[in-house]
């Protein structure tokens, strides 16, 4: 096992992941940039060191000084939290080459799994189901309109390199799809200095949902089952849960081992996300992996009883995986609910400042991962996630009113600080939400967008 | 509640950014009078304080001047401070100059090579553009340069000595001093 | 870290149960004055603070004056008001004389019986030991006293209303007064 | 279902008691003395009465100054928390007599097990276990004599109306017999006003374990595991944690099975916990009934998910228990920690004072139950319980090293404020504690005592 553990993160997670070295008996090196040194995961690790100024292309994503930060203070590994250099290949080398374990799947594997079309290849290979569509990049309109007539419209082009809802358009009509052809492999130019892109079925009405893995260095991989984000705004989630209401157990057992399988086959290592879409009719296509631990993970954790991040750690360390598929035994309904420092009055902008008033919710099945405290200045140069509030409870029902009854008692207050703790209520008792009718429409209805 | 925090950003005078400060904000211009006034009012209630206090804040308006006092004589905590640029010196409030910070994470050297005269040492005068020290970062030798003319007062860092962003490497006084 | 903790509830002047905090709140008002004004008023507080507070705010609209002092010499701290004694009447500053609050929960009745006259009036004068109220608690009629000479200056509670332990019940104004 | 419910209690408990109204929809009317006018359960209640000063005898202990508050405010029950009224048959009483439910047993029961004679009688009848000795109390110094020598030394005297370790000698030789009989009989005259004792026999290394029921109003029953707090400092718990390690679960099966059977045959109803003595051969005994919900419950509520709050105001609602035992599976370990506003270092002297930083654990299954928050003021008058910190792990391992990283981000601070969360940490790194080889005595020894 490692004896001290860089963080390259900042917030919520690098407490996370700095609360599993502490339970793991890992001392902890926290970097930061001139904005964070008093947040909370500077104040908790055994060591600081700041690594830049505000803007995170110098600090957070600023990979020489963390690898240096590493050197100076011996650091053996580094987790990466989410966002930042999560998902990059490069730092993921560059770690590896100076010494360092990067903690989460090689280098390559990440490169593979983050290119779309490469990862639609290998899971083609891998025998998971995908929507119809091309595997390779389309380099020529004439041909990609002939794939959208094959497949039959609506379709999705989508940046082979794009994420989290960035560069894709949807094409209703024939008519349309040169001009959206064009116009998306612009915009992934602009946007990922990519612009190759794929086409695909596009399916209004489907639902996302994503498998837990878990994968050791020795072939042994686990699923933890499904999470259920249907609650966005702008592809920004903001309630997950945990299992995904309606789905049947055998549906997302069959996603299971396709998961499993499909981390097997691209030598994945630790823990990762398989995206999956499912249709009206329970068919389940694969869509993409996240190489990274989720913001959302806790829930997972709730209703297994697995700490993930420590199993991360445990794996990259060499360990082998404890757990069988048949130990992973999931009881109850576990929520996540994201609270932002922002505004929903004013169109959701992000208000930091200095917390006066800083009370978590407690008590019977609710937890808090949050960096906020009293005193705590919330910069403006970063997200405005400040807190989740995850809770467990034996049914969905019993979950609700136990996340209702956990956000109204937490009390955060600053000059100019809005939260989107009351909107997260309004969510939480929409009847559709309630009948678990809802769709990733939810939000912009409930805001009349 | 009165807490009184740091203001980590923009426009400050005063000492340094750790422990024991004293911070002026200013957002807005055409506010002299006001600052004057705050100021006055500040000292006047520092001066009639039946005991030292702990902090002190007055604000008007977009005016604000806040101080806390370390609950014991802190020793004058020396801090980070901003880029490779030159800074004002770190407390004692007595000391005088600027210091010259590391720009990047990295290990500080004095000399171009092992057993080799350092670049500069105590009392050198330096000027703008010259080659000071280096901070080797991922194997690449980063020069580290001066961006005032002055005199070296102390080197605050030893050589081969591990530097994060933002640590002041030299203490430099102004050429006439 | 030097919090200190406002008041939650209306215009406070004089110093709280804990003896360790005063505010003072104010709104609106023109810049210069009113920051010498409220600086005046820092001052004078200050000076007439019977020992040293913890802390000390006074905000006058847009302008704040916040100063708190570290814990070391504890306040000698006034005890919550108590029991069916006579208080300090609450806020406003101005007004003068005491309360006479309630001993206990319960029920508050002005008179004997329904229908009857009320023990005491508005402008009585009252003796110590005098009934001038009931209050129900447990099917018990529980006498409430006068325990100070005064004149009554106003009624506090409606007859029949339900009042908490320490409720005023009455203000009472010195009989010289 | 109740529309409203007064708390009468206050501190950590009184919040916990809130927390489940409000998921189960219900109001709540906090009372408090002057001294608790600012306290967290006052801040959070839909309304509060002031119901007298400080004292606890004319506020928290004042029955007349409650039930008027509940009149007044038009609550339908009384939750009594633990502590102050929560096992007094003439406050359960006088609610009932004006129309209010009291949440916990009827009034005869809890007098009768209040009284140990009188449970130890109720308790032979429904054929459980006891120790040797005296059913009835014993008037008379001679055949008490008669008596313990039948029992064989050392034997225990104590006082039938005793409790909390109050009011009890043990006698190691017959020759201190007729001395220790007597020293008992007037402490206990004393202190509960009733001289009557009884005499069993001792078992110096027992432990002490207890079972958590839950019973409704139409002869169900349900017992959920045992928990353990052999970490005592003169009587008072420090640490609780279930399953107790080392024993057979078919022990505690059987455990359960005679809590059960005991509760039944006394028309118990709610929750309560029955104390049983288990000697080195495994044998068990009856010692007696809590007739209240403890201040340890939560380790229980983490390894069963069952809210035993919302359960205990379901029940005395007129609800049927919803569970049956087969329901109840347990998972894991979980481990409470208290820490209370003492110093150690000064033989746990109170030390009451304003928060002015308190920042409590957060992360992967732990739980804080507590009143506190920075500014709080913790009063002079109450008892020092500040925050309870429960974990939950897979393995004991696991809760011991998560409630060591939970108490180490613990954060109050406060002019002239201590907490046991340190010397907490040196008892969870006690050798003895790690293997479980602990007895009551830890404590006194980590203490030098």
């Amino acid at each position: 096992m490692f004896g001290k553990i860089l963080i390259a993160n900042r917030g919520e997670i690098a407490v996370r992941v700095l609360r599993a070295c502490r339970e793991l008996g890992i001392r902890t090196v926290a970097v930061h940039s001139t904005e964070d040194k008093d947040s909370a995961v500077v104040h908790l690790a055994d060591q600081a060191v700041q690594i830049g100024p505000a803007p995170s292309r110098q600090s957070y994503l600023n990979a020489a000084a963390i690898v240096e930060a590493a050197r100076a203070t011996g650091a053996e590994a580094v987790h990466p939290g989410y966002g930042f250099l999560s998902e990059n290949p490069d730092f993921a080398e560059v770690c590896e080459a100076n010494g360092l374990t990067f903690i989460g799947p090689p280098p390559d594997v990440i490169a593979t799994l983050g290119d779309k079309t490469a990862a639609r290849a290998a899971m083609t290979a891998a025998g998971l189901p995908l929507l119809p569509g091309s595997v390779e990049p389309l380099n020529d309109a004439e041909g990609a309109a002939r794939l959208a007539d094959e497949i039959g419209y609506p379709v999705i082009i989508k940046a082979a390199a794009g994420g989290g809802g960035r560069g894709m358009s949807i094409v209703e009509d024939p008519v349309e799809f040169s001009r959206s052809y064009q116009q998306t492999r612009a915009t992934a130019q602009t946007l990922f200095g990519d612009g190759r892109v794929y086409v695909e079925r596009y399916l209004p009405s489907a639902r996302h949902v994503e498998i837990q893995v878990l994968c050791d260095g020795y072939g042994n991989a686990v699923h933890l089952g499904e999470r259920d984000c249907s609650v966005q705004r702008r592809h920004q989630k903001l309630v997950e849960e945990t299992p995904a209401p309606g789905l049947p157990a055998e549906l997302t057992a069959r996603m299971g081992e396709a998961a499993v399988r499909g981390a097997l086959a691209t030598g994945y290592l630790g823990a990762g996300t398989f995206e999956f879409i499912v249709d009206t009719e329970n068919n389940f296509y694969f869509m993409e992996v996240n190489c990274r631990i989720q913001v959302e993970h806790p829930v997972t954790e709730a209703v297994t009883g697995v700490d993930l991040i420590t199993e991360q750690i445990r794996i990259a360390a060499g360990e082998r995986l404890r757990l069988k598929q048949e130990d992973i035994r999931r009881g109850g309904v576990a929520i996540e609910c994201r609270v932002n420092v922002e505004d929903p009055d004013r169109n959701f902008v992000p208000t930091p400042g200095r917390l006066e008033k800083f009370v978590p919710p407690g008590g019977p099945f609710v937890r808090v991962d949050t960096h906020g405290f009293a005193g705590y200045k919330v910069p403006a140069a970063y997200d405005s996630l400040l807190a989740k509030v995850i809770v467990w409870a034996p049914d969905r029902e019993g979950a609700i009113r136990r996340m209702r009854r956990a956000l109204a008692e937490f009390t955060i207050e600053g000059p100019g600080v809005h939260t989107t703790r009351e909107f997260l209520d309004r969510v939480l008792r929409d009847p559709l939400f309630v009948e678990a009718k809802h769709d990733t429409g939810l939000v912009a209805r409930i805001l009349g967008d | 509640m009165s807490s009184s925090y740091r203001l980590p950003r923009a426009v400050h005078t005063g000492f340094d950014e750790h422990g024991e400060h004293e911070v002026i904000e200013l957002h807005h211009g055409g506010l002299d009078d006001v600052l004057t006034s705050v100021q006055r009012t500040a000292a006047d209630l520092l001066a009639r304080s039946p005991h030292a206090p702990a902090s002190l804040t007055v604000r008007a308006g977009v005016v604000a001047v806040e101080m806390t006092w370390a609950a014991t004589p802190a020793p004058a905590a020396v801090a980070a401070a901003a880029a490779s640029q030159t800074v004002p010196a770190a407390a004692p409030a007595a000391a005088i100059g600027t210091v010259l910070a590391a720009s990047t994470v990295g290990v500080f050297y004095r000399s171009p090579s092992p057993g080799a005269a350092p670049f500069v040492k105590e009392g050198d005068q330096v000027v703008p553009g010259q080659q000071v020290a280096i901070i080797e970062a991922m194997k690449l030798m980063l020069p580290v340069e001066a961006d005032k003319p002055g005199r070296v007062v102390e080197v605050l860092v030893k050589d081969g000595a591990s530097v994060e962003f933002g640590q002041p490497l030299f203490r430099l006084a102004p050429i006439d001093s």
